[in-house]
């Protein structure tokens, strides 16, 4: 292999969820130079397939009370310095007839014990309020739960970073390690998007690559003992609830709705794995989830569902044991020392909600190691607004639109209204940034193709937006399309029947039918690989077409 | 009586009546109704009403004039057509009450020059005066007596207590009279006067036949009565009263009352009852006088006023002018008969939104209200506030004026044929004029981000509420709009979103969009939208989308919602 | 033939020629026109409430109920409220509820017996063609003529459901039996623009002009109206427009004058 | 007054898609009355190509220059595809008389032939398919010969970009040119809605406005195209002014739904059924349809017509799609007919519905499924047999076909209508007989 252009940094951070991404900025805020790494994007693991939302701890005051004490305190501080990334919705707690009486009778002292504050609320008050809540409903308590967007946390918790100097490779993945004694020399990578292949020496590693810490940690030789637990959920076509609804009984499978602003988010399962590669919701996990969450709310069995998604839980410490729910949701901080290594570090494990913390307790012992002094600030410095990462909030958009819009800002995604400023502002951040910006980021950072149809009609408008910018040639266009649907299609056939079945229908009749995307598909995916500027897509005689 | 007191107190009330009238007609030409009414100053307007005048009593329509004196006036045809119990109880007042003046109260000007020998105790002008009375009496109560009205009509307390006073003038009358009839009293004044003598003794013929056939109540008469004596007695009378007076029987009210007075009458007589009940019924007259012009019966002038102007002008073609005096004159003209309510239109809606301000003769009284600056001052115009409880009433009147369908059934059945449909358009203006426009311009007045972003403030995010539910049922289930596919059909076949070409008249969201929003629980954002207030509910969309969604039936909806939340109208009573 | 003749408010008030002509032409055709104590149809009220738009409308529906007789409006704005209120009625329990109590309140009950007809639909379907082609005694030959429906004489389709809501031929037909000749025009289908008058003059205007464009484009001669607020709406924008483009006329004035029916008798 | 009103008629035809709309018409044309049922809104996501077959197998995605080649090797390799139950000599009559009741109604047609013809769509791609309107046709031969070319879009169009076409064509059509001009009148408004467009143009005076826009752009090119606006129901009439206009062939490219392509074939179809006396009930569904016992008659209960109706039918068609048509109708459990619940052809498991790539090249499994049909196109019940003697199903509801994948699904609506009421006619005439 060519030799490998070299970088260097004080600390390199492996893997962009929500805990690396809160890293390099704590990092960052110290002082210390870092670089974070991910194979991928951010928040493309568990980091970006979660409920969003932010607990109050309230769920696992009987499970673990260390990590519902964290939660509470964790949260406190994230509505402080994160609010714009919060919506502070509150949240029930609610039992139905046939839910473990005791547990109820108990919840409120549990509560108390671990600091968190619980309301009882009559019945009919809360179906008032939340009038999908089942006529079955026997108890609801309410809990200072709240809604999280992962994405704009992550993003701007990125953006905050970088504008401190933090350096961020996307689609770059971590291909071995060059060990020196007790010392790990050098990482190498390898550039997924077509750039070249790197080599960073670093003084400090940390491993925050989620779900795959297992398979980083074994690549630098210090294995560690973590299972997976696949967790699915389902995205409804319209929003069901204002609050966070939460089951009231010991954690178990879809007793969680989350208002996620226009829709809302239903889940979850726990299904131990043991691969992390296309790891995909089944219509089993859906049909479990519908049936399972209808009972708390009756009105989830006729819904019509637009999506949904599985993520990956890294569960440390406890091999071998089936239910993953079993096992702390407590976080994991190694420090590989008695496996040999004194400069490499993995953090894993934990929540969305205690991210921060997470990150600290790791900048703690990174800065240690360097001999930094400088405290941690990121439980007292307010998270900096980032234009261009606020189109994740769904809702937004149409507002922006409605209050003002130029002649030539027309709306690209009609479901949820994005407005072609939002992927102007999206795409010119990422081109800055020195990437090349794919329809499918672009999805990440926006509500594009999130909506009813999810895609089929907002990613041609997109597409020939790009073009009409200049940003696209060739046949790229056609090859980020197919791309994308791939992408959004993964979290679509588990909930395909009634109304969501005809609207893919429809857009396999538009896409197929009429566009006859499958027939170029696979030279497509290869070209899209190869260097966007060079010319392709479809040929007017296929090689396979039969004349007489 | 004195007739110092008598004259000073007549001349008083004439001349408050006077005045009162000055003040009432120069309303005419004061208040100002409708925009063009503002530009016209009130000198013009008064030279307009005599050029009209003038060209019409001296012009070819002078015989239309007369003929609408007549019969309009006189007869009131209009009334006849509509309602005859009502006209024959009007036209019993008329009549009674003018007998009753010129016969009796200006007796020595009319009744003593135009019949020589006039002498009120002689029929048959004793009985006319009875009859008379009696036709006011009637006359009042038929009038009094109406069908029952969902809205009672607008009175004021001085309108009741003039009807009291017309009661009481009647009342005093018959009393009076009766107690003249049997007064002992009054008798010896009498022989004193033509007799020379009040010798109980020597009367006592006299009295027998007085008592026995004049109804004069002696308390010391001897019975049974000596026939000789009454011969005696009948040729005295024939000699020395007949000549002034006709048996009483004829007062057909009054004497029947003398009769009763009867047992009382020493007490009267002693009580000098002659004087007080003369000044009660004379004052209450000259108090009537003086107050009729504040009273609604003040429409004894205007409405003839009306009638008349209307004959005068060629079907209805008036001077902008003539048309600002026409519209004041018809706030007095109205009679309040609450015929054009009975036929009104929207009557039945009235009833069912509880708003009286949707009839006619109560839009007349508000019209009447918010010309004169009773009802809103200018200078609240920009307050837009939704929930301005304040501006409630101005917002029912406001309600009542733009349901109106402008159908002219209370113009075509007026008995004094008042021209209301141009009365309720210079009333809309006015009502726009004064920051209370009809509801789709005060919703566009501001922008659907800033009604959504008003209503958020207000009341924070709303959930759907089953108060909306119940009047925008659609909307509310998403069930309604679930199966939209994307596929913008409805935008397509929307002739408002194909002919909004212009920036400034363009819609800001298409059907689909508010169809999109809707799902996204962002309702508020459609509200104030002007899809929702431009769609001409022309069902394109509808008919057009593959799925069956109801996009118009879903817009006129929201319309309905939005005139409610965005308080657009009076926030109204709504389904519990 | 016996019908409740529903007039609304608009033809009495301001196109007395509607209601004439109307007379006189069903008249002939032998169809009795009873008339009731009829109020607002509920059009204007659907804006405010849609409790108070079903009610105004259902008092009328109970009014010819209580007569035992079917409705007939030759205002398809009317047309389509009646029948709306039907269909609210219909499919919301809850609605008409609260109607029928208010109704009660007047002694008055709807059951939905009385039928609404469309001017159109009693003369092309209950009266028939062949019955009209009869009675034409002077047909108006060829007289190119655009048909003006009137929307909410045709949609939503389920609702009026006088004729197929997207290629109706009903109106064009009872053209033709007056000797005068249907013109196809693109638009024939669109609003006249009266709806949104009020709330948006400028807009209102470009859509009738529109039509009005179109129909002559289409070589129409004549736009003729089953609709009242269509037919003043034409008449409106071309009165402030300088020179007045196309005739008007309402379809009950073509058939009478083809039937040889005085014209004083049509309003004309 | 009221009460349910009553319709009898030789054949109802439930659904107003391509297949429904194409069975209508070929019953009255066989002198059948007729009632259709349904909306034909589904027609608005027509690109107004009309496909015969252009993909088989459709694993392989092998593409056929000769529709009727390609239909034989269907015969040979899925007999059980409903197209392969049709012979070669139907199909043909049968698109022929659907084209020249569309061409009557003002929808013309190229004329058909014998071969599949290549289309250019608004993202660049190129689209096989049978029967081209007039207005395209001139993109077909563009498209073989390559001249100089110019595309024009319109600002606003938010679908249709004519750079994204020419870069994705890129070196492939060195002559194509693409120009973005702004539509007139609409120089105001953000966004442009394609049947506005093609309404505004049946207007002279913007008509000639656009042509004198594009006039100097032309330069070299000897053919010019344009998104599918040209007119909506004077699409004749407009596309022949361009190209007057313009001295140069002028071609439009089918856009995304709703296109104006689609709202021509909606609006030419359901003229053809006014004119041809089929009675439409646009917004109508079917609550309840019973078949009296020997199944002579059919009862269909309307609603969605003020009042209802009650129809007694000889024969009854079935031609209510699939999922976007709701003749199929699926929940978590599975697919079910939506009207009669007649058993659906179906994988074993929703698992199996859809591959785990959208473009999988052998297609979803759920796209094969649908109504099992015997020869005489009746769709079979629990026992294998007739559900019911004069019950019929045609178009894509019927199982074993993918229209989608295969690009027939026209030739499935039509091609299949026409073999479906052939039998009818011939039960109808027989029960008459005896």
């Amino acid at each position: 292999m060519n030799s490998p252009s070299n970088t260097a940094t004080q600390v390199l951070i492996i893997g962009g969820g929500a805990t690396g991404t809160a890293l390099a900025r704590d990092l960052a805020l110290r002082g210390v130079d870092c670089i974070l790494v991910e194979q991928d994007d951010i928040n493309a693991g568990a980091s970006g397939r979660n409920h969003g939302l932010l607990h109050s701890g309230a769920r696992y005051v009987a499970g673990d009370r260390q990590v519902a004490m964290e939660c509470r305190a964790e949260g406190a501080i994230l509505k402080r310095v994160a609010a714009q990334t919060i919506q502070d919705t509150g949240g029930y707690f609610v039992a139905v007839q046939g839910d473990d009486e005791r547990y109820i009778a108990d919840f409120p002292a549990l509560c108390a014990r671990a600091g968190i504050a619980a309301r009882a609320v009559d019945v009919a008050a809360a179906r008032a309020l939340e009038p999908a809540l089942s006529e079955r409903t026997i108890a609801v308590f309410e809990v200072p739960d709240a809604s999280i967007d992962p994405f704009r946390f992550s993003l701007e918790t990125m953006a905050h970073a970088r504008s401190l100097g933090a350096r961020l490779m996307r689609r770059t993945r971590v291909v071995g390690f060059e060990l020196e004694g007790r010392r790990i020399r050098a990482v190498r990578l390898q550039s997924l998007s077509g750039g070249e292949d790197l080599r960073i020496e670093a003084a400090q590693i940390v491993n925050a690559a989620g779900a795959w810490a297992r398979e980083l940690a074994l690549l630098a030789g210090a294995p560690i003992e973590m299972t997976y637990s696949k967790g699915t959920l389902l995205v409804t076509h319209t929003r069901l609830a204002e609050r966070a609804l939460t089951r009231l009984r010991l954690p178990a499978d879809a007793d969680i709705l989350m208002p996620g602003g226009t829709v809302s988010i239903v889940g979850t399962t726990s299904t131990p794995v043991d691969a992390l590669d296309d790891v995909q919701p089944t219509t089993a996990e859906a049909d479990l989830i519908v049936a399972e969450a209808a009972r708390m709310l009756p009105a989830l069995a006729t819904m019509r569902y637009i999506r949904a998604f599985a993520g990956v839980r890294p569960l440390v410490g406890a091999a071998g044991v089936a239910d993953g729910r079993a096992i702390s949701r407590g976080y994991a901080l190694l420090d590989h020392e008695d496996q040999g290594l004194d400069n490499f570090a993995t953090i894993t494990g934990g929540k969305l909600t205690t991210c921060r913390l997470m990150a600290e307790r790791a900048a703690d012992l990174v800065c240690r190691r360097l001999g930094v002094t400088r405290p941690c600030l990121t439980a007292t410095t307010p998270l900096p607004v980032a234009a261009e990462c606020a189109w994740t909030e769904p809702g937004r958009s149409p507002r922006v639109w409605m209050r003002s819009h130029a002649r030539d800002d027309t709306l690209l995604c009609e479901c949820e209204l994005v407005p072609g400023r939002a992927v102007d502002a999206i795409y010119d951040a990422l081109r800055a940034a020195g990437d090349t910006p794919t329809l499918t980021e672009i999805g990440l950072r926006s509500r594009i193709g999130k909506g009813a149809c999810q895609g089929a009609f907002c990613a041609p408008r997109t597409v020939a937006h790009l073009y009409q910018r200049g940003d696209f040639h060739a046949g790229r266009g056609l090859a980020e399309i197919l791309d994308f649907f791939g992408e959004r299609w993964r979290g679509q056939r588990a909930v395909l029947w009634g109304e969501q079945l005809a609207q893919a229908e429809l857009m396999e009749a538009l896409h197929c039918g009429l566009f006859g995307e499958e027939l170029r598909g696979d030279d497509l995916r290869a070209q899209a690989s190869r260097d966007a500027g060079t010319p392709g897509a479809p040929d007017d005689a296929p090689t396979n077409e039969v004349s007489s | 009586m004195s007739s110092t007191i008598f004259f000073s107190t007549l001349y008083a009330s004439l001349v408050l009546c006077a005045l009162g009238l000055v003040w009432r007609v120069s309303a005419w030409f004061r208040l100002r109704i409708g925009p063009d009414a503002r530009d016209v100053a009130s000198s013009q307007r008064v030279a307009a009403v005599f050029r009209g005048a003038a060209s019409a009593l001296f012009g070819s329509r002078a015989l239309r004039l007369l003929g609408a004196l007549f019969l309009d006036v006189l007869l009131l045809r209009k009334l006849f057509a509509s309602e005859k119990l009502r006209w024959f109880g009007h036209l019993l007042v008329m009549v009674g009450f003018t007998l009753l003046l010129l016969m009796h109260a200006l007796a020595p000007l009319v009744s003593a020059k135009l019949f020589p020998g006039y002498q009120p105790t002689l029929d048959p002008y004793l009985f006319l005066r009875d009859l008379s009375g009696a036709m006011v009496l009637v006359g009042v109560a038929l009038l009094l007596f109406r069908r029952r009205a969902d809205f009672p009509q607008p009175r004021r307390l001085i309108d009741w207590a003039f009807v009291t006073l017309l009661l009481i003038v009647v009342a005093t009358g018959f009393v009076f009279e009766a107690y003249k009839i049997a007064s002992p009293r009054a008798f010896y004044r009498m022989t004193e006067q033509f007799i020379g003598s009040t010798d109980r003794k020597e009367l006592e013929p006299l009295r027998a036949v007085w008592a026995s056939e004049f109804g004069v109540a002696f308390d010391d008469l001897k019975q049974p009565v000596d026939p000789a004596l009454l011969q005696q007695g009948r040729k005295l009378q024939q000699d020395s009263c007949a000549s002034c007076h006709s048996k009483p029987t004829s007062a057909f009210v009054s004497y029947p009352v003398a009769r009763a007075l009867a047992p009382v009458e020493r007490m009267l007589d002693a009580g000098r009852a002659n004087e007080w009940l003369l000044y009660l019924h004379v004052f209450a007259c000259f108090l009537g006088l003086a107050s009729l012009p504040f009273t609604r019966f003040f429409h004894v002038v205007a409405a003839p006023v009306s009638l008349l102007v209307n004959a005068a002008a060629q079907n209805r073609a008036f001077s902008t002018a003539g048309r600002a005096s026409q519209r004041a004159l018809a706030l007095d003209a109205c009679v309040r008969c609450g015929i054009c309510d009975a036929r009104c239109s929207v009557a039945p809606v009235a009833r069912y939104l509880e708003n009286a301000y949707l009839l006619p003769s109560h839009k007349l009284v508000a019209t009447g209200a918010l010309a004169g600056g009773r009802l809103l001052r200018p200078g609240r115009e920009n307050d837009a506030s939704p929930d301005d409880t304040h501006r409630d009433e101005a917002r029912r009147v406001a309600e009542g004026a733009y349901l109106c369908t402008d159908c002219g059934r209370c113009t075509s059945r007026c008995p004094v044929g008042l021209d209301l449909a141009d009365l309720w358009r210079a009333g809309r203006d006015d009502l726009a004029a004064v920051g209370l426009p009809p509801p789709e311009q005060w919703v566009q007045a501001r922008s659907a981000l800033a009604w959504a972003e008003s209503l958020e403030a207000g009341s924070g995010q709303h959930p759907l509420a089953d108060a909306d539910a119940a009047f925008a049922p659609l909307s509310a289930d998403r069930r309604s709009f679930s199966r939209c596919v994307q596929c913008q059909a409805c935008t397509n076949v929307c002739p408002v979103v194909a002919h909004s070409i212009d920036a400034e008249h363009g819609i800001d969201l298409t059907p689909q969009k508010v169809m999109n929003l809707l799902r996204l629980g962002l309702r508020d954002l459609t509200l104030g939208s002007r899809m929702v207030w431009d769609c001409a509910s022309c069902y394109q969309c509808q008919e057009n989308c593959p799925e069956g969604v109801r996009v118009a039936d879903i817009m006129l909806e929201l319309r309905a919602l939005s005139v409610h939340r965005l308080g657009a109208l009076r926030g109204r009573r709504e389904p519990a | 033939m016996k019908y409740a003749l529903f007039l609304g408010c608009k033809i009495p008030a301001q196109l007395p020629a509607y209601e004439l002509s109307t007379r006189a032409v069903l008249g002939h055709l032998g169809v009795t026109l009873v008339d009731l104590e009829f109020d607002c149809c509920g059009y204007p009220v659907r804006d405010v409430s849609r409790d108070g738009f079903a009610l105004a409308a259902a008092r009328n529906l109970a009014l010819a109920e209580r007569a035992g007789l079917d409705l007939l409006t030759p205002c398809s704005c009317c047309f389509g409220t009646l029948r709306h209120a039907i269909r609210f009625l219909g499919e919301d329990a809850a609605l008409r509820a609260r109607v029928t109590q208010a109704l009660a309140a007047e002694g008055l009950a709807w059951s939905g017996k009385s039928e609404v007809e469309h001017l159109l639909s009693v003369l092309a379907q209950k009266l028939g063609i062949d019955a009209i082609a009869a009675a034409v005694r002077a047909p108006s030959a060829g007289l190119r003529v655009a048909a003006q429906y009137g929307c909410h004489a045709l949609r939503p389709s389920d609702v009026t459901g006088i004729d197929n809501a997207m290629a109706p031929t009903l109106f064009e037909t009872l053209i033709s039996v007056t000797g005068a000749t249907p013109v196809d025009w693109p638009r024939r289908l669109d609003c006249c623009g009266d709806p949104l008058h009020q709330a948006n003059t400028a807009l209102s205007e470009r859509m009738t002009q529109a039509k009005i464009a179109d129909a002559l484009e289409s070589g129409a001669e004549a736009i003729c109206s089953a609709c009242p607020h269509c037919h003043l709406r034409f008449d409106a924008v071309q009165a402030d427009s300088a020179d007045p483009s196309i005739r008007t006329l309402l379809y009950t004035q073509l058939l009478g004058l083809a039937m040889r029916l005085p014209a004083k008798s049509l309003g004309l | 007054m009221t009460g349910v009103r009553q319709a009898r008629c030789d054949v109802a035809v439930i659904g107003a898609g391509m297949a429904g709309m194409a069975a209508a018409l070929f019953a009255v044309e066989r002198g059948l009355s007729c009632i259709q049922v349904g909306n034909s809104g589904g027609l608005l996501f027509a690109s107004g190509l009309l496909d015969l077959l252009g993909v088989q197998p459709v694993a392989d995605g092998r593409l056929w220059q000769s529709p009727y080649e390609a239909l034989a090797a269907l015969a040979r390799e899925e007999p059980d595809h409903p197209l392969a139950r049709v012979d070669a000599r139907s199909i043909r009559s049968a698109f022929e008389r659907f084209v020249a009741a569309l061409g009557g109604a003002g929808l013309r047609y190229v004329s058909l032939g014998e071969r599949n013809r290549k289309v250019l769509t608004s993202i660049g791609t190129i689209k096989t398919t049978f029967g081209v309107p007039l207005s395209m046709v001139a993109g077909v031969d563009a498209l073989e010969t390559r001249p100089p070319c110019l595309l024009v879009d319109f600002r606003g169009l938010r679908e249709f970009s004519a750079v994204q076409i020419a870069a994705t064509l890129g070196e492939r059509w060195p002559g194509l040119r693409h120009e973005r001009i702004e539509f007139p009148g609409c120089e105001a408004l953000p966004e442009l809605y394609a049947a506005h467009l093609a309404r505004a143009l049946e207007a002279g005076e913007t008509r000639a406005r656009a042509i004198a826009l594009v006039k100097p752009l032309l330069g070299e090119a000897r053919a010019v195209g344009f998104p599918a606006v040209l007119g909506l129901a004077r699409s004749s009439e407009v596309h022949a002014a361009f190209e007057a206009g313009l001295g140069v062939p002028v071609f439009e490219i089918p856009t995304m739904p709703t296109s104006v392509p689609g709202l021509r074939l909606s609006g030419a179809l359901e003229a053809v059924m006014s004119a041809r006396g089929v009675r439409r009930h646009h917004q109508a569904t079917v609550r309840g349809l019973a078949f009296d016992g020997g199944g002579g008659t059919a009862t269909l209960d309307l609603e969605g017509i003020s009042g209802g109706e009650r129809v007694s039918a000889r024969a009854v068609v079935l031609a209510t799609g699939r999922f976007s048509g709701r003749g199929l109708v699926a929940d978590r459990e599975g697919v079910r007919e939506s009207i009669l619940g007649l058993p659906v052809l179906q994988p074993d498991s929703r698992e199996a519905w859809h591959q785990r790539d959208f473009l999988d090249p052998s297609g979803h499994g759920i796209n094969r499924a649908g109504l099992r049909v015997d020869d005489a196109w009746r769709p079979l019940g629990a026992d294998g047999r007739p559900a019911w003697p004069r019950l019929y199903a045609v178009g894509s509801i019927l199982a074993r076909q993918d229209w989608m994948r295969s690009k027939c699904g026209s030739g499935l609506a039509i091609a299949t209508s026409w073999a479906a009421i052939e039998q009818v006619a011939r039960e109808l005439r027989a029960a008459a007989a005896g």
